[in-house]
């Protein structure tokens, strides 16, 4: 075997030593030589991971085995990196997208005080470690160190502005969510170890295990990791953290949030595709819930008016489109669309960092307009991006958008029905996104307007890059219909997912969609998508402000189907009150009531019994007598 | 006495020396140094032991005296890998603590550090003892010193919460005395002879081969286990900790939460499970049920804690909840485990205590409603502390997440919805915690915090090495795992 | 004469003391009754003694059962150690407290 | 009816009558003059059983020197006036009750023994005080030089409770 | 044979001694000088198996290695008393050497107790034991409480008499031989005669009401806490486990073999005297008051031996003798000298007197049981004697709890020498001299010197 991969272990260890050079010098680098680093470790990462993804093209896929986690009798982890075509596909995408982030934050972050610049930037290392960790183990364990590294990241960097309790607050709603479905994936791990004895990919996925597992198990380890998906990917029911996630500085929305923390869970369901192909309960469950959370979120993202929360809706929608996709067994069509939206959601989200940067910290949409005219490059970069995300041929979002909805239509034409609507309410809140911001005239007060200018280098450079990338790296996976062998993805990525396909061919292949039906439904969609998208440029390029409360449906959007509230009020107040049940009436008074009260009743017991102690000679000796009466009954008697 | 290096005796003889020292020192600076220098020696010492084993008994180090007596006890120690583990814990605790909290002036110092080295040498000889006997006196051995550190130097319902606390154990373990003469009585032999080899004996293997039915076991059990269970502690008999924690001096509480409630759990796998595997197999459910209530139960309790010292107390009753549902689950990985997770449990909670110790002595408060933004006057507390925090929840690359990995693994190999309770454990664990973390280091500083400042170099220095052990064990777990693995071994086949 | 009318005897006698140490209380009064019990042991094991003379297996034994009547003898002997002491106790309470009334003095309780 | 039944149911009335008037009368010094007929009827049953020697000495030591010493003391107290002015009767009625129940259960016992064991009356050598004197001093000599020490102590009791100082 | 004698003996020399010297302090060394003296010839007799006098005894009475070896206890911590709080009798009364003869007496007594062999001898032994003690509970002639306490003590202790000697009567009238000889009832194997019953009943009434155990225990407290300090020190330790000494003996050697068939009033005794002892101590506020009632709650744990009735029932008890009367009379004679006798009286001691506080401490805990110390060794061996009797399994849970109880009553003592600051300046002791210091400490580590090596004593057992 090759060794030429070797040298992958400095990928994630360059991140790490980013961070422990900008978490233990945060009080003497200045902002410059922290940015420095923390962009060029990724940067050196990003370079590595094109050596590795070349090496990997060339068919030089390896599992690097470093030390054993864990070694006893019955179980032994080891602290392996496996690198094949989706990992290192992963890498590609973690890096590139980090380092442009990375860049863009240099600028973005500028006026934080040196010491919390260099933390920021310690953080988004540690992040970038993490997520590498995450997508490089070769095992679940490995996996799973990842996985809840990025949650504290995360966690860590919603919090950064420790000093507002809202984003604190919304900081611990991030980990805890995910603690939640990281209990769902050990479980899973568990259920793993308990029926066969590892948890590395390959021994899993090997023949033998898989058939060491009945079909219980597999639905049962399935399910159980999708709920760690929906805790790291935000779906039904664990998503209301990501919205929330968005008081977070926004490239670290855009990297965590959007780009590829989120994603993780759509990387592991990918990675276990066989296990999840092999569990069709499972794939409907997934199919089910990622569709009703794009939708769900799709109608919250239209009466939004934080131009975050909007973004960040319509990535736990996209989200949900990926789940559809692994659902319906399309996995290279949601690798494909996260690597998509990784190139589009990022371009917005930074786009959206340079409004809010130009705004000084606004972001209500409402107080925005006409911004088209100051900043040129945002505004051209943000409409390339809003068009891939709407689906528009020929930008990125469409193809991969599409893979996932033919594949959709092959299983069941209804979820492709759903899946379409959904693309419209996509372009349609997006071009409201737009319009609200860029087009119209400027709605804020006069000191904003002043102070609007377009960003600076380092913060339009990452966008230019990531616009190109949202325009064009959907060509990677143009559909058969349009080229033959144009799909060079599916391609690239057959060798992830030859077990499932070839389980899927020997069990209840379907037929492909001929052409022309193909053809119709690409055109449906996208035409619903351009329907929606100049319909919402024509209504909201003329918004107004208005004081009006929304009513009835809308408010309902507004205030997101009140699933917050309703998880607060169902879940988190009993829970509450039973904690305080707990504690004022079972521990209190009940048990340790009990402990205190044999005390008490010891003490009590002593003062009743003294007064047996009379005194009197006469009492003394009539209570001798009658013990002797009793002894005689217990003795002659009984 | 053979003609190898008695690492035992030198574990336990040597804390009680340099107790005695300090108590004959007078002077506090004196009895500091001493205090110190020989907590560091017999670290040193312990530090060796780990790496040593007599060739004449594969991986114990044992020594036994026996004198006359008729009743067949004797001074029975022996060191095997978890001995070794927990001996070594006791070790490294006490010079942490005292160097974390060496600049707290004691009244009387020269009796304080007696008294804590004299805990430190009951410590190290529970964990030596080989002879129920000495087992036993042990045991209590540790428990006085403590008592009187408690009563003495604690806060200001101390004298109440400490009685509580040394009633509870000394009821526990007068039941456990009981047992351990019962279990005697059935040993081979007979009570009394002048043939010396034919007497009952209370050693351990001695103990092991008792002939005792599966009812007398099942009895039997019991009386050992609520010594154990209150020391522990588990639910219900944990009502002493929370208050105790409170009003000890936060030094002792660490070595209480550190060291001493390992006593429970390893008593459990010395001297309950083999001893009684029947029992053992068959309230395995009942123990691990009470367990896992216990953890969701202290959970729930901790989120609406507002006493830091008390919240730690109850995320420690959690713990050890799930370590000893571990313990019961009786598998190679929950109680490897266990034993990784007793180490790594005694590092964490003396970092947190020390970093709590820190703060009430900078602001005088303990409780959380009172504190607010200490992140913002003292950022490296804060950041050993989110770490030391993030251990106690066991996230990965911590030392505390390989330890409740194996134990939640081997657990459900027991049953599935015992660990699914279990693991809203680790969930709970994370609100809790968190809520801690942002409520007292997060926001605006308040007139309380405003003078808080950064701590210095020593306590650094402490914090620093916990948190290196913290991620050492996190990252690279096997030499415990390999220290400790025979003896999981052993008591596995023991109880098949 | 059968040895049960003995012991009923021996029994009322000491009964009726123990009744006397109940109800009384001058403490000569209930010192009295205690040595109406004495007497009626002593009663009750001469009683035995000429109970077990019938005996054979007694006969041969070299006391024969005159023990039982050492014993009455030792028993008057401590009866008259304690009377001397007793009486003098109650001779000192009395000189401090001018009453024999066993209540009288009630300091000692609970 | 022969003579030694009739005068063993009359020494027992008498006994029990006496003792009955004893803790009955109100004055103490008609209590120990109660209790000296029991002593004598007492004796008159050891002459019954022919134990000559304990009936001598029970009257020489009992009736004379200890009950002489009662009444002495009582004179000396000038105790021959109503001295429990106060009476309990519920107390008392207890005291007789639970005295009563332990007779009662200690008869009810012992009357179910079988066995008809008679005691040998009038005649039978085991109380002639030469052979009591012979077992005395042969056999029974400790306890008898040992019961000097009961008096000497007896005495230092007396002086130093008794003793002015 | 030789501690019966001398002591005899010695107490008549004291006696005289308080004609021919008048000094205060002399008698305290003669008494030493004896004490000493006899501890010897015990010693020897117990080493060499002869006696310096050879009286033909008929068999009423029997040495044995195990009755000497608790000769030498009791004289042993005679020894102690003498040392530790001989120069408080003169606060008495004035006639110290009197006092000490009375003393001399009781041990005379107690020894008759350890090795009667016939039940006059016990008869005679109890009684020996009991009249001195009469006296020196009332030798505070002026001291109300003392009156009350001696005439409590006289009255109750005939009455217990009374009871006694009906039980002899009826165990001569049950037993077919016609003897008084404890090992010679013969008793077959079957249910017992009524008569033996009646009788056994009754003298385990009375000798119940000897070591205060429940429902027999009434004069205890008012007794201890109205004698002399002083002369409680003595007889709640040294008088009372001879007491148990001789309560064992007589059951084990009379009626050990049908044990099972009066089992059950042990168990109901034992359990009536833990119950009352320990929790009526929980509320007392007199340490003397509250060192009365653990005397009673001691006393229930010292009736497991005579639940058990086995070698070990023996050796513990043996034991028990040694560590419970060290410790009390060590917590008795610093009682001495504390000038309030209220638990709040040892506020601060500590402070003030150290080592006081400390030598209290391990009295206290090894009255507790805690390990290493005496008091643990001789609970230990009572348990197991208990768990090895094998019936009433149960009885062994209770005592354990109640000796948890035991914790909470000799705790309040620490607590206030340790943990609470003194209410005002006041002196809270008498003079304390370096020598009393010393033999505070050298008390103290015989504690636990036999907490850690109980063989000291119980190698003697089968010399």
């Amino acid at each position: 075997m090759s060794n030429v991969l070797q040298i992958a272990w400095l990928i994630p260890i360059l991140p790490l030593i980013g961070f422990i050079i900008n978490g233990a010098g945060r009080n003497n680098l200045s902002k410059g030589v922290s940015g420095f680093i923390g962009s060029a470790v990724v940067f050196a990462s990003f370079l590595l991971s094109i050596y590795v993804f070349i090496q990997v093209k060339n068919g030089h896929t390896d599992v690097l085995h470093y030390f054993n986690f864990i070694n006893i009798e019955s179980l032994k982890i080891a602290f392996d990196f496996k690198l094949d075509q989706l990992s290192s596909l992963f890498l590609l995408i973690i890096t590139g997208v980090g380092f442009l982030i990375h860049v863009y934050s240099t600028s973005y972050m500028h006026e934080e005080p040196a010491k919390d610049f260099a933390k920021y930037f310690a953080f988004l290392n540690l992040f970038v470690f993490s997520m590498l960790l995450l997508v490089m183990g070769a095992n679940y364990v490995i996996m799973f160190i990842g996985w809840e590294g990025v949650g504290l990241c995360s966690y860590l960097l919603i919090g950064y502005w420790f000093r507002n309790n809202d984003y604190t607050i919304a900081a611990k709603k991030a980990f805890i969510m995910n603690r939640i479905g990281d209990l769902g994936f050990l479980l899973a791990v568990f259920w793993l170890i308990a029926k066969v004895g590892t948890v590395s990919f390959d021994e899993v996925f090997s023949t033998v295990n898989l058939a060491k597992l009945t079909l219980t198990d597999k639905t049962g380890i399935t399910l159980l990791l999708f709920i760690g998906a929906t805790g790291k990917s935000a779906q039904i029911p664990l998503y209301t953290w990501l919205p929330d996630a968005m008081a977070g500085p926004t490239p670290v929305s855009a990297l965590i949030h959007a780009a590829t923390m989120v994603t993780a869970g759509i990387y592991m369901i990918a990675r276990s595709n066989i296990l999840y192909t092999m569990a069709p309960l499972t794939q409907g469950v997934i199919a089910i819930v990622g569709l009703a959370t794009a939708v769900l979120a799709a109608t919250i993202a239209l009466k939004q008016n934080d131009i975050k929360k909007v973004l960040a809706y319509s990535t736990v929608s996209q989200l949900g489109i990926m789940f559809l996709g692994l659902g319906v067994g399309a996995y290279t069509g949601a690798v494909f669309h996260v690597m998509t939206h990784a190139f589009f959601k990022a371009l917005l989200f930074l786009g959206a960092g340079s409004v809010i940067h130009a705004m000084s910290g606004e972001q209500d949409m409402r107080n925005m307009g006409g911004l088209k005219k100051h900043m040129n490059i945002t505004h051209l970069t943000f409409l390339l991006g809003c068009l891939a995300i709407a689906g528009m041929p020929p930008f990125s979002g469409f193809f991969s958008k599409d893979e996932i909805l033919a594949a959709a239509y092959a299983n069941n034409p209804l979820l492709w029905g759903i899946g379409v609507i959904t693309a419209m309410m996509t372009a349609f809140y997006m071009f409201r996104l737009y319009a609200m911001t860029f087009l119209g005239k400027f709605r804020g007060t006069h000191d904003q307007e002043h102070h609007l200018h377009e960003s600076p280098f380092a913060m339009t450079f990452p966008l230019i890059i990531l616009a190109l990338l949202a325009v064009i790296g959907g060509w990677v996976g143009i559909p058969e219909v349009f080229m033959h062998g144009g799909h060079k993805l599916e391609a690239f990525l057959e060798p992830v997912f030859a077990n499932t396909n070839e389980y899927v061919n020997a069990h209840h292949p379907h037929e492909h969609l001929s052409p022309s039906k193909e053809y119709i439904l690409m055109g449906v969609s996208v035409a619903g998508a351009l329907i929606a998208l100049l319909y919402a440029w024509n209504k909201f390029s003329k918004y107004e402000k208005t004081e009006l409360p929304s009513t009835g449906f809308a408010k309902l959007l507004e205030n997101k189907w009140y699933v917050d509230e309703i998880y607060q009020s169902i879940i988190i107040q009993p829970l509450r009150s039973l904690s305080v049940f707990f504690n004022n009436v079972i521990e209190k008074k009940g048990i340790d009531g009990f402990v205190n009260g044999t005390g008490k009743a010891v003490n009590y017991g002593s003062r009743q019994l003294r007064w047996l102690q009379s005194g009197q000679v006469g009492a003394y000796v009539l209570l001798m007598v009658i013990g002797i009466l009793v002894l005689f009954i217990i003795q002659l008697f009984l | 006495m053979g003609n190898y290096i008695t690492f035992p005796e030198l574990l336990i003889w040597l804390p009680m020396l340099a107790g005695i020292l300090c108590f004959i020192s007078k002077k506090e600076q004196s009895a500091k140094t001493i205090a110190l220098i020989f907590s560091l020696i017999v670290l040193v010492i312990s530090a060796v032991s780990l790496f040593y084993t007599d060739s004449k008994f594969a991986t114990w180090n044992i020594v036994n005296y026996f004198y006359p007596n008729n009743i067949g006890n004797s001074f029975y120690v022996g060191l095997d890998g978890t001995g070794r583990l927990l001996t070594f814990l006791t070790a490294l605790a006490f010079p942490v603590i005292f160097i974390a909290t060496y600049k707290n002036n004691y009244k009387n110092a020269a009796s304080f550090y007696g008294l804590m080295l004299l805990t430190q040498s009951g410590l190290m000889g529970v964990f030596c003892a080989m002879d129920a006997l000495l087992f036993y006196f042990f045991w209590e051995l540790a428990l006085i010193p403590v008592y009187f550190l408690c009563s003495k130097w604690g806060g200001e319902k101390r004298i109440q919460a400490t009685f509580k606390f040394f009633v509870y154990t000394f009821t526990g373990s007068l039941l456990m005395l009981i047992g351990i003469i019962y279990v005697y009585l059935h040993t081979p032999g007979r009570a009394f002879d002048d043939n010396t080899s034919s007497v009952h004996s209370f050693a351990l293997n001695a103990f092991m081969n008792a002939s005792l039915s599966a009812s007398e076991q099942n009895w039997l059990f019991w009386l050992f286990f609520i010594a154990f269970a209150v020391k522990m502690p588990i639910f219900p008999f944990h009502t002493w900790q929370p208050d105790t924690y409170d009003q000890s001096p936060t030094s002792v509480t660490m070595v209480l939460s550190g060291v001493m409630v390992k006593m429970g759990l390893f008593g459990l796998i010395r001297w309950l499970i083999p001893i009684f595997p029947l029992a053992t197999v068959k309230f395995s459910h009942i123990i691990i049920i009470l367990s896992v209530i216990g953890i969701i139960y202290a959970s729930f309790i901790a989120i609406v804690q507002d006493n830091l010292k008390k919240l730690v107390a109850y995320s420690s009753i959690a713990h050890i909840g799930l370590m000893c549902a571990a313990i019961f689950a009786m598998n190679q990985l929950s109680v490897q485990g266990v034993l990784l997770q007793m180490f790594n449990h005694g590092i964490n909670i003396i970092g947190l205590w020390i970093v709590i110790e820190l703060l009430e002595k900078q602001t005088g408060v303990k409780h959380i409603s009172q504190l607010s933004g200490v992140a913002n006057r003292a950022p490296v507390l804060t950041i050993l502390l989110v770490i030391i925090a993030l251990a106690n929840i066991a996230l990965p690359l911590t030392n505390a997440f390989t330890g409740e990995f194996l134990m939640l693994s081997g657990l459900y190999q027991f049953n599935v919805w015992y660990t699914v309770a279990a693991g809203l454990g680790i969930i709970l664990a994370a609100v809790y915690t968190l809520n801690m973390i942002r409520n007292v280091f997060y926001g605006n500083t308040n007139s309380v915090v405003d003078t808080v400042n950064e701590i210095s170099f020593n306590e650094k220095f402490i914090l620093g090495f916990i948190v290196c052990l913290i991620f050492i064990i996190g990252i690279y777990p096997q030499p415990v795992i390999d220290l400790t693995k025979s003896a999981v071994t052993e008591l596995i086949t023991k109880i098949k | 004469m059968d040895i049960k009318a003995y012991i009923v005897l021996a029994l009322t006698l000491f009964t009726i003391g123990i009744i006397g140490v109940l109800v009384r209380r001058n403490a000569i009064i209930i010192f009295m009754c205690v040595e109406l019990m004495l007497n009626a042991v002593n009663l009750l094991l001469v009683a035995f003694s000429k109970m077990h003379a019938v005996s054979a297996a007694v006969k041969a034994s070299p006391t024969y059962a005159s023990d039982a009547q050492i014993f009455v003898f030792f028993i008057m002997i401590v009866a008259a150690a304690e009377v001397s002491v007793g009486l003098a106790i109650i001779v000192m309470l009395y000189r401090n407290t001018h009453s024999v009334d066993v209540n009288f003095l009630n300091r000692l309780k609970n | 009816m022969n003579i030694t039944t009739l005068s063993f149911i009359l020494l027992s009335i008498m006994a029990i009558g006496s003792a009955v008037m004893m803790i009955r009368s109100k004055s103490p010094v008609h209590s120990i003059l109660w209790l000296i007929i029991v002593f004598f009827a007492i004796s008159g049953h050891y002459v019954l059983l022919n134990a000559q020697f304990l009936a001598i000495v029970n009257i020489i030591v009992y009736a004379g020197a200890i009950m002489v010493l009662f009444l002495f003391v009582v004179m000396l107290m000038n105790l021959n006036a109503e001295t429990e002015p106060v009476k309990n009767y519920r107390l008392q009625l207890i005291g007789v009750i639970s005295g009563g129940a332990l007779l009662l259960i200690l008869l009810s016992a012992l009357m179910k023994m079988n066995s008809q064991q008679m005691v040998q009356m009038k005649i039978g050598d085991p109380g002639l005080i030469s052979n009591l004197g012979k077992v005395l001093f042969t056999n029974y000599i400790l306890p008898f030089e040992l019961s000097s020490i009961l008096f000497l102590s007896a005495m230092i009791g007396a002086v130093v409770i008794g003793k002015k100082d | 044979m030789n501690a019966i004698i001398l002591s005899a003996i010695w107490g008549i020399l004291m006696m005289f001694s308080a004609v021919f010297i008048k000094s205060k302090t002399a008698p305290k060394y003669i008494a030493l000088a004896g004490i000493i003296l006899i501890f010897a010839a015990n010693a020897i007799e117990l080493y060499s198996g002869n006696s310096f006098f050879t009286i033909d005894v008929h068999d009423m009475l029997r040495t044995g290695s195990f009755n000497l070896t608790f000769i030498a206890v009791a004289l042993g911590c005679t020894a102690f008393y003498f040392l530790l709080s001989g120069g408080e009798f003169e606060k008495t009364g004035p006639h110290v050497a009197e006092y000490f003869a009375l003393i001399f007496f009781v041990l005379c007594g107690v020894s008759l107790c350890a090795t009667f062999n016939t039940l006059l001898m016990l008869f005679i032994g109890i009684e020996i034991m009991s009249i001195p003690l009469y006296i020196l509970t009332g030798s505070d002639k002026r001291n109300l409480k003392s009156n009350e306490a001696a005439l409590k003590y006289f009255l109750m202790g005939a009455f217990s008499t009374g009871i006694m000697l009906m039980g002899i009567a009826f165990i001569y009238g049950g037993t077919p031989n016609a003897s008084f000889y404890i090992d010679n009832i013969q008793l077959g194997t079957g249910k017992m005669p009524v008569m033996i019953a009646v009788g056994l009943v009754m003298l385990m009434v009375s000798m119940s009401f000897k070591v205060s155990a429940a429902p027999f225990h009434f004069w205890t407290p008012d007794v201890y806490d109205g004698a002399p300090t002083v002369f409680t020190s003595f007889m709640s330790t040294i008088v009372k486990v001879a007491g148990f000494f001789a309560f064992v003996r007589l059951f084990e050697n009379s009626f050990g073999k049908i044990q099972s068939q009066w089992q059950t009033l042990i168990v109901f005794i034992t359990i009536a005297t833990l119950l009352i002892g320990n929790v009526t101590a929980v509320f007392q506020q007199s340490v003397k008051r509250m060192l009365a009632y653990s005397s009673i709650a001691q006393a229930g744990f010292m009736m497991l031996a005579l639940f058990a009735l086995n070698d070990r029932a023996k050796e513990g008890l043996v034991l028990y003798a040694a560590a419970y009367s060290l410790a009390t009379i060590g917590v008795f004679s610093i009682l001495l000298k504390m000038n309030d006798y209220t638990i709040d009286g040892f506020n601060g001691l500590a402070k003030k007197h150290p080592l006081l506080a400390l030598t209290t401490t391990v009295f206290l805990l090894s009255l507790t049981g805690i390990p290493l110390t005496a008091g643990f060794q001789s609970k230990f061996y009572m348990l197991m004697a208990a768990v090895e009797n094998g019936h009433h399994f149960w009885i062994v849970i209770i005592a354990v709890l109640f000796a948890a109880i035991s914790a909470y009553y000799y705790f309040r003592i620490i607590q206030a020498m340790y943990f609470k600051e003194p209410l005002e300046d006041i002196v809270q002791t008498s003079e304390v001299t370096v020598s009393f210091k010393i033999l505070l400490v050298i008390t103290a580590l015989m504690i636990i010197i036999l907490g850690v090596y109980p063989e000291l004593i119980l190698g003697w057992l089968y010399h």
